[in-house]
């Protein structure tokens, strides 16, 4: 292998580092290695704003920081809100800067939706990344609206799991109309600095919904922060798509039939699920990914 | 040259607000503070204020996208009123103690429910402790003076600040408002420039979390900048009576030089009360008035230095923390505790939501506190 | 019987025997764990609530204000900028008289985020119409839940209850206590009595009109006229309680104040380790008392200026500051109620966001008071203990 | 955690910023560390892309810095070759 | 009697488990008690400390303990730590779990009053089969300090863990705890 | 409405005598006035679901009249109504 | 088709002598779903022009139980209120049903409110929330909200001589709704009485959260004649910029006069002459703003095809 092909090779991702080592995440953290894709794919014209979530956290407790970018840590509903003001306050002044919004899935679909659906709603120029880790796992795995239908959590215990199912929030700010709005997960780490490549490159709002494995509270082994996010996709509990300007695409579509149990059983939080929850789990995935199909084959959509 | 205008209270805020060159306004309507936004919209729409206006969600949001204008380095503005300050407490906070000069006009307004449009000052009193300057304002006169006092104080101790003035009785009021000209005002009021900010070059964390192990000594440090702010109100308002010549103070004293009754208020009402004292002097009452025009950081030393002076003591207030007492009162009253001659001082609760305060309101609450008892809460104007 | 539990258990159990009949809330540290708990006591059947998980501490009172009013008893938990994002709907349920009892572990504000205990988020709200109780220790907290319902739901008051506690020092420290049978807590809160219940059809109601000038002021003495009804009952159930339990409570709880000449005022759980530094120090023959301020709202200022009359002087401790204003809020309070008094009251700002308070500081703090009973000098009326 | 040299509230910025990038040394978190076979790699560099700490460098072949490796193990799992093993630290103590 | 305990160990390890569970114990026992964690934002791994008081009479003091009468290592890697010793007289008693000797402890430590060293990490692998020490290094400090009887300490495990792990890994910790109780070194 | 002093106000404002606003008449706010011509009228009740101060009376599924006490005079009625049988007139013109 | 005949047998619930404007479209609303509601119902009431004038203390004008907790919190209080019903369901305590309903106005739902509302969807809560959408914050003086059509000249977007009004298309909340996956939900207006009356019944009887968002004609904010607010409502309909359709368990429906200008049983009108009639638009109708006017005529145009290939037209 010559040194040029080896160089190609590694070179699938932006080989410049703006996020330190040593931050407190769990071992395996999916959000962690989500910020660390995202900076590389945005560059190092970008700000970050934080509302409360696991970040706050691993980006280093006072007078610490974990990125070689200014981070503004805010309250936990008020990242699009903050991002939108950071975003008007250097417009005036003329500076420009990638201003990222970076927030969880409590901090986007439950206390943070009304901030972000107004930000949408103005088309404020920023680029909103929830990382979905499907719970409350900064304040110790509480249910949150991600959460998906039959998962344990801290107060969605085994016995009475989660019996709503998750909210659809690629839905929702596909609804808001935005010029692009995209799933990712850091199982397909191309794929999401792709993504964050082109949403750089347009103007208003962008969103961005990652999953993000959590071994703490998924329950399951560290090692697999890449591969459940794939099972996710393999089985299209979790489609990879885009829609741009209203327009769906569906980035990977398995050829194979690989049932969500697959999925699941990995899973700690999943452990208790008998067969027949198992079952309608999947028949609710296959109605959602039908649907997606056919959103896709219509054209613009919104 | 400067101009006269005859403008609403709130419009008085809007031109505050722009002639102080706000660069980012991000507000959210309530009654009665919609004027000033409105105004403000149009001074953004035609030109004539260069700002970027963030026509947010909510007042949380609005207040959230100041702190962030604010650590981008801009000067930011917004306004509101009861209900819409009491949804941005978490936020008042966190600009407060995230050290962002965020100036803010605050229509005072009864807290519901039951649901009241009118005026009274618990909205901006319950937020004594989150950490921004209040000034209570009398005049439309003041409302516009005091928008660029707020912003060169508050941007030299990097705190937050509130003018306060009255729903409706200064807000729809219409009254003539001297502006001077613009170069002046920006000779007085440079741009913001603060020592930190979200910047590129030099990058920095803002807010991270902090463990007990530092987290108290930013907390004094908040304090020592209110200290510090005391003195700078006290500076910036004669430099800016030289300028411009209109006076102000932390504590306004109406014909106090020989008084030995005081009647202490603030807000739009202090004008009632010196017409009340006009009245009461020509009767041969020897009475004064004292408008506390700041209440944070608290002029401690003034309030004490005219409490020495005098036999008694009417504090009026337009609020009431539920289980205690009204709020000036006991703030006052705290402030002269052992101080060497503490004359008696009465608390009267009145003028609740909105509850008009007349001229005969005034010279008999000062004639109900011949006879009354001082420990009570005494009410003023509530139907039996 | 006998339990080990930690702040948050304790609030769970407690929350599980008064068996309510709504409970909203929203995830914060410190007080998650009560939540998840009493999660686990809903999943298991241990009791009849419906647990609503809302989007927000917001949507969380304003489903409890919803809840209360349908006609039924309403529990809830929050600390912190959970506090301060529900603040503008603590006045709707106090104005529009709902009996909801609220944990409240008490925790520092932001920015910085903070996660430990200091009491800003509680003084924030004094001002609300809130009852508000403060804990020392984790029995305390669970006998404040328990009286909590009672004084919400009493007849006179009708007002919401927050009891405090302090995050992680008492949320997360498993201590032994005594708790009741869960019949006698049923006993001893008795049914609850809905007035005007919105779920009544045939009676309907409105809640929350538009009040003009003509009328909002006679609903606002008549709130106050509550919470001077208070004073009363929140005595009258502490005494009551304590004829079930053996441990009585009042608004003031004094300690060693009969012959002192200088006095620690304190409230939450340092007034535990003030009692520890009072009781070391007066074997060094020092004549200090301790004042536990159990009741902040309504704020006893008759029984303080009682109790701490002729003192020569009192430290009193805040967990919280009141910037720009001469000391903490439990300070200006409490010298606004002494005015007239001689006495020399010394603030003492400490353990903002979590810093330890120590038995050693609390006595330090006791020397230096018995500095100013002798010499009549303060060299300064605030002072931040443990500032570096 | 690095000292920040600070001693009290007057050494302090005015308002809470951070002012320095050094974090908590991580490695302690360690229960099992990563075991490189060079002889087994190809150089992908996959094992870099995809540790979530930035914690391996990329040189001719990979280097893990021990100060802040916490042991996840993704890179043993990710690595194409099985290049990489996790041996268990925490028996050895 | 009034002991202060201080536990040090990582996220995850059970340290706060340990000190409750020996709170639970000295309940049982009828004394008064008091466990509490320095909670702090780290995560899994991360060090941190746990506190147990124990008394025959009610505990009012609320800071956190800094004269401990004893001082249990959950982890070896910490020994190096300085806040392992940090106002542990020499009247004190510092408990680690090592597979070594005390004296060695000591070397590392400069700690010059009594050490009792117990191989938590290779019992626990024995019994439970993962490297979760707390159980063990509670057997230990039973045996060193006798603040509450061994079988109040196993009825304590049953009562706590049961509900959570099952019969089986419960009968293990319990296995654990006695082992060491049986195997610490002084 | 005799004003109540506050020990006879219920607390928040609650108000228990649903639908008392009956007792404010909002009539007096009307400049024009709808006058119905009974004889163009087929009772098709179009103007009584689409008045928004209930100010049409109906009885037995007629229209009975109109309820001059509250109606605003917005119009709406007169607008919609299929037939014309209702028609605006200046206040105060007969 | 709804018998109006039988419809006025029932008690009007919202009584006369409550202070909206004349001609205001929101209590026409408000008197159309209460007779459609067969069962009790308890009612939340979020800030805004209805709650404010139909409840001016010591008046109201709801003759059911009713309360206003604050302007961003209506589905959350009516969530409680649905919870603590569920309770005393459960215990026996309560033995009929009660339906539970929320209104709010634009502000109070496209904006402030949506947290509350998007929570109570996901929960799951048995309750109808119903958006009166007149289009801009009316009670505090006619601010731009996010539900506010493109061009429209409010006091917080007004047109000057840079700026043509507001310049964002509305907020689609139906379509953010839909995307909740509830079991019910939809667009209609009251000009269509059948429609709408139809749409409440369909909700209140399916189980679950349900969300009615009806175009509230304003005669202050929209500038029209009182008399015009039924004919602005309808025209809204007809010229496809407010189209009647409804969203059941995920299939998309147009109906009414809607479905049948898709079947081309019937004309659409031109949105431009709705826009004429109004004066809130009035400043569009210059040359200069000619391309301006055009590209809110195509954006209506192509948000219709967008919806027609939902319903699978």
């Amino acid at each position: 292998m010559s040194k040029s092909e080896k160089k190609m090779m590694r070179a699938t991702i932006p080989e410049e580092e703006y996020m330190f080592p040593g931050t407190v995440d769990c071992q395996g953290c999916g959000a962690a290695y989500a910020m660390r894709l995202a900076l590389k794919a945005l560059g190092p014209q970008t700000m970050v704003v934080i509302p409360a979530c696991c970040w706050s956290i691993i980006a280093g407790p006072f007078p610490t920081s974990a990125l070689k970018m200014p981070i503004y840590h805010t309250a936990f509903e008020t990242a699009a809100a903050v991002a939108s003001g950071l975003k008007a306050g250097l417009n005036i002044r003329e500076r420009d800067a990638t201003v990222l919004a970076w927030a969880g899935d409590g901090g986007t679909f439950d206390i943070g939706v009304q901030a972000l659906s107004a930000a949408a709603e103005r088309d404020e120029d920023i680029i909103y990344v929830c990382y979905d880790n499907e719970a409350y796992m900064n304040t110790g795995i509480q249910r949150s609206s991600a959460t998906p239908w039959g998962a344990w959590t801290t107060t969605t215990p085994r016995k009475h799991p989660k019996d709503r199912p998750k909210k659809n929030m690629m839905e929702i700010m596909a609804a808001h109309k935005i010029p692009y709005v995209a799933s990712a997960t850091v199982g397909h780490p191309e794929d999401f600095v792709r993504k964050l490549k082109k949403a750089k490159e347009i103007r208003g709002t962008r969103f961005f919904h990652v999953l993000a494995t959590c071994p703490t509270g998924w329950r399951s082994p560290p090692e697999l922060m890449l591969e459940l996010p794939r099972l996710a996709v393999e089985t299209r509990v979790f489609p990879l798509y885009e829609i741009e300007n209203g327009v769906y695409s569906i980035n990977r579509k398995p050829k194979q039939n690989i049932p969500v149990a697959e999925y699941l059983k990995v899973q700690g939080r999943f452990r208790h699920l008998t067969d027949q929850q198992i079952q309608y789990i999947q028949d609710h995935v296959d109605e959602t990914w039908e649907l997606l199909l056919k959103k896709e084959k219509l054209g613009r959509l919104f | 040259m400067s101009t006269v205008k005859v403008i609403t209270g709130n419009h008085a805020a809007s031109f505050g607000a722009r002639d102080s060159r706000a660069e980012v306004i991000a507000a959210y309507p309530i009654t009665p503070q919609t004027q000033i936004v409105e105004l403000l919209s149009e001074f953004c729409a035609d030109g004539t204020l260069k700002a970027k206006f963030i026509k947010v969600e909510s007042e949380h949001s609005a207040m959230a996208a100041c702190i962030g204008a604010s650590a981008a380095g801009a000067r930011a503005y917004t306004a509101t009123s009861a209900h819409g300050l009491a949804l941005m407490h978490e936020m008042l906070h966190w600009a407060a103690n995230g050290r962002h000069p965020v100036v803010m006009a605050n229509v005072n307004r009864a807290m519901g429910p039951p649901w009241s449009i009118w005026t009274d000052q618990n909205d901006s009193l319950a937020q004594r402790d989150t950490g921004w300057l209040q000034f209570y304002c009398e005049s439309n006169q003041e409302v516009y003076d005091t928008t660029m006092i707020a912003f060169k104080v508050c941007e030299q101790v990097l705190l937050p600040g509130m003018l306060v003035l009255d729903a409706f009785i200064l807000s729809h009021t219409y009254e003539p408002v001297e502006m001077p000209d613009q170069e002046l005002i920006d000779e007085f009021l440079p741009p913001f420039d603060p020592p930190y900010k979200m910047d590129l070059k030099d990058p920095h964390a803002f807010g991270a979390l902090t463990t007990p192990e530092w987290y108290m000594e930013l907390r004094y440090l908040i304090q020592e900048a209110h200290e510090k702010a005391l003195v700078k109100v006290r500076e910036v308002e004669k430099e800016f009576g030289e300028t411009f010549g209109r006076h102000y103070g932390p504590l306004e004293l109406y014909r106090c030089d020989d008084a030995e009754e005081v009647i202490l208020i603030a807000g739009s009402t202090a004008s009632t009360t010196k017409d009340a004292v006009d009245i009461m002097r020509k009767e041969g009452r020897k009475i004064g008035l004292a408008r506390i025009k700041l209440f944070r950081p608290f002029p401690n030393k003034e309030i004490r230095d005219i409490a020495s002076r005098v036999n008694k003591m009417i504090v009026i207030d337009r609020n009431i923390s539920f289980g205690n007492q009204g709020i000036f009162f006991n703030e006052i009253k705290a402030s002269l505790y052992q101080t060497k001659h503490t004359p008696p001082v009465y608390g009267f609760v009145a003028g609740l939501g909105g509850r008009d305060m007349k001229i005969d309101d005034i010279t008999g609450i000062v004639k109900q506190a011949e006879t009354c008892n001082i420990e009570e809460i005494l009410w003023w104007g509530v139907k039996l | 019987m006998i339990q080990a539990l930690s702040g948050n258990t304790a609030v769970a159990y407690a929350m599980k025997q008064v068996n309510p009949d709504v409970v909203a809330v929203y995830p914060i540290t410190p007080q998650t764990v009560a939540m998840e708990r009493f999660a686990d006591y809903v999943a298991d059947g241990d009791v009849d609530t419906e647990l609503i998980m809302a989007d927000s501490e917001h949507s969380a009172m304003s489903c409890c204000i919803g809840a209360s009013l349908a006609g039924g008893r309403v529990m809830t938990s929050t600390a912190s900028a959970g506090l301060a994002l529900m603040w503008e709907v603590l006045y709707v349920a106090a104005s529009n008289r709902c009996p909801i009892v609220m944990n409240v572990m008490n925790r520092a504000l932001s920015a910085p985020i903070n996660i430990h205990c200091d009491h800003s988020d509680a003084m924030g709200a004094r001002d609300s119409s809130w009852i508000q109780i403060h804990a020392e220790n984790v029995q305390e907290a669970y006998d404040n839940i328990i009286q909590a319902v009672r004084i919400a739901e009493h007849e006179n008051v009708r007002l919401p209850v927050m009891t405090n506690m302090d995050g992680f020092t008492l949320s997360h420290a498993t201590e032994r206590l005594e708790t009741l049978d869960d019949q006698q807590v049923q006993k001893f809160i008795g049914k609850f009595k809905a007035i005007y219940p919105l779920l009544d059809v045939d009676n309907p109601v409105t809640y929350g009109p538009l009040d003009l000038y003509d009328y909002y002021f006679e609903h606002k003495r008549q709130q106050v006229e509550a919470m001077e009804l208070a004073y009363d009952v929140v005595k009258r159930i502490g005494q009551e309680y304590g004829k079930v339990t053996g441990r009585s409570f009042d608004m003031l709880h004094p300690f060693e104040m009969d012959d002192a000449e200088i006095a620690v005022l304190a409230l939450g759980s340092t007034s535990g380790t003030a009692r520890v530094a009072v009781r070391a120090m007066r074997q060094k023959g020092v004549k200090v008392g301790l004042v536990k301020l159990r009741v902040f709202r309504p704020f006893p200022k008759d029984g303080l200026k009682e109790m701490l009359k002729g003192m020569k002087a009192v430290a009193v401790m805040d967990r919280s500051d009141s910037y720009g204003a001469f000391g903490g809020p439990v300070f200006s309070e409490v010298r606004s109620a002494l005015l007239g008094e001689d006495v020399e009251v010394v603030n003492y700002i400490y353990g903002l966001g979590g810093r330890d308070i120590r038995q050693d500081q609390v006595e330090q703090v006791i020397t230096d008071m018995s500095t100013v009973a002798k010499t009549g000098k303060v060299k300064s009326y605030v002072n931040y203990l443990g500032v570096r | 955690m690095s000292e920040v040299k600070f001693r009290g509230a007057h050494d302090l910025p005015p308002c809470s910023i951070s002012v320095t990038h050094e974090l908590t040394k991580t490695g302690n978190w360690r229960n099992a560390k990563p075991v490189f076979h060079k002889e087994r790699c190809i150089q992908c560099g996959i094992c870099w892309k995809v540790c979530p700490n930035a914690c391996i460098k990329l040189g001719e072949y990979p280097e893990w810095d021990m100060d802040y490796c916490k042991g996840c193990a993704v890179c043993a799992e990710e690595c194409p070759k099985d290049a990489i093993e996790m041996e268990d630290e925490r028996v050895m103590i | 009697m009034f002991v202060e305990v201080r536990w040090h160990g990582r996220g995850g390890q059970g340290v706060v488990t340990a000190s409750e569970l020996l709170a639970g114990a000295a309940l049982a026992e009828g004394k008064y008690l008091q466990a509490f964690p320095e909670f702090g934002p780290e995560r899994m791994g991360a060090p941190i400390k746990a506190f147990t008081r124990i008394s025959d009479g009610p505990i009012e003091i609320h800071s956190h303990v800094y004269t401990p009468d004893v001082v249990v290592v959950l982890d070896p890697s910490l020994l190096e730590n300085p806040a392992i010793t940090e106002g542990l007289s020499d009247e004190g008693k510092l408990i680690a779990n090592f597979s070594g000797t005390p004296d060695e402890v000591r070397k590392i430590t400069k700690f010059m009053g009594r050490i009792y060293t117990v191989d938590a990490t290779r019992i626990a692998m024995e019994t439970i089969g993962r490297p979760i020490a707390n159980t063990c290094c509670v057997g230990a400090l039973v045996k060193v300090t006798g603040l509450v009887a061994l079988e109040q300490a196993e009825n304590q495990i049953r009562q706590m863990l049961e509900s959570k792990i099952g019969k089986k890994g419960t009968d293990a910790n319990i296995e654990a705890l006695r082992r060491a109780y049986n195997e610490v070194r002084s | 409405m005799k004003e109540k002093g506050w020990k006879e106000c219920l607390w928040g404002g609650l108000i228990v005598d649903a639908g008392n606003s009956v007792l404010y008449k909002t009539g007096d706010w009307r400049s024009q006035k709808p006058i119905r011509d009974e004889k163009k009228c087929t009772d098709c009740l179009q103007c009584w679901i689409m008045c928004p101060d209930a100010a049409i009376k109906v009885k037995d599924g007629k229209v009975v009249g109109i309820d001059y006490d509250y109606c605003k005079g917005c119009g709406i009625c007169s607008k919609v109504c299929p037939f014309d049988a209702i028609e605006m007139k200046e206040e105060g013109e007969q | 088709m709804v018998s109006l005949k039988k419809l006025s047998e029932k008690e009007e619930l919202l009584a006369p002598g409550h202070r909206l404007c004349a001609g205001c479209g929101a209590s026409i609303i408000v008197r159309q779903v209460l007779l459609a509601a067969e069962d009790p119902v308890v009612i939340a009431n979020a800030t805004g022009c209805l709650e404010v004038a139909t409840t001016i203390y010591p008046y109201t004008a709801w003759r059911v139980p009713w309360i206003h907790s604050a302007f961003e919190n209506a589905a959350a209080t009516i969530a409680g209120v649905e919870t603590m019903y569920q309770v005393k369901k459960r215990k026996g305590e309560i033995t009929r049903d009660i339906k539970f309903l929320a209104f709010g106005g634009d502000g109070g739902t496209y904006d402030i409110g949506i947290q509350a509302l998007s929570g109570a969807l996901e929960r799951g809560h048995d309750i109808l929330y119903i958006c009166y959408n007149n289009g801009a914050y009316m009670n505090t003086g006619i601010q731009r909200s996010s539900a506010t059509p493109k061009g429209a000249s409010t006091t917080t977007s007004p047109a000057g001589k840079v700026i043509p009004g507001k310049r964002r298309f509305p907020k689609d909340l139906t379509a953010i709704v839909a995307a909740h996956n509830i079991p019910y939900c939809g667009q209609t207006s009251p000009s269509f009485y059948n429609d709408l009356i139809g749409k409440v019944q369909k909700a209140l009887s399916a189980e679950g959260p349900t969300f009615l968002n009806i175009i509230s004609p304003c005669p202050r904010g929209w500038r029209h004649e009182t008399d015009q607010s039924i004919a602005m409502a309808e025209e809204a309909v007809t010229c496809c910029f407010w189209p009647l359709y409804e969203v059941e368990n995920g299939e998309w429906r147009l109906t009414g006069y809607s479905k049948q200008i898709a079947e081309g049983k019937k004309e659409k009108t031109s949105v431009i002459d709705w826009m004429r009639k109004q004066g809130r638009f009035r400043h569009l109708f210059t040359d200069a703003r000619k391309p301006f006017l055009d590209s809110i005529q195509e954006e209506v145009e192509r948000e219709w095809e967008n919806l027609k290939k939902r319903c699978g037209y």
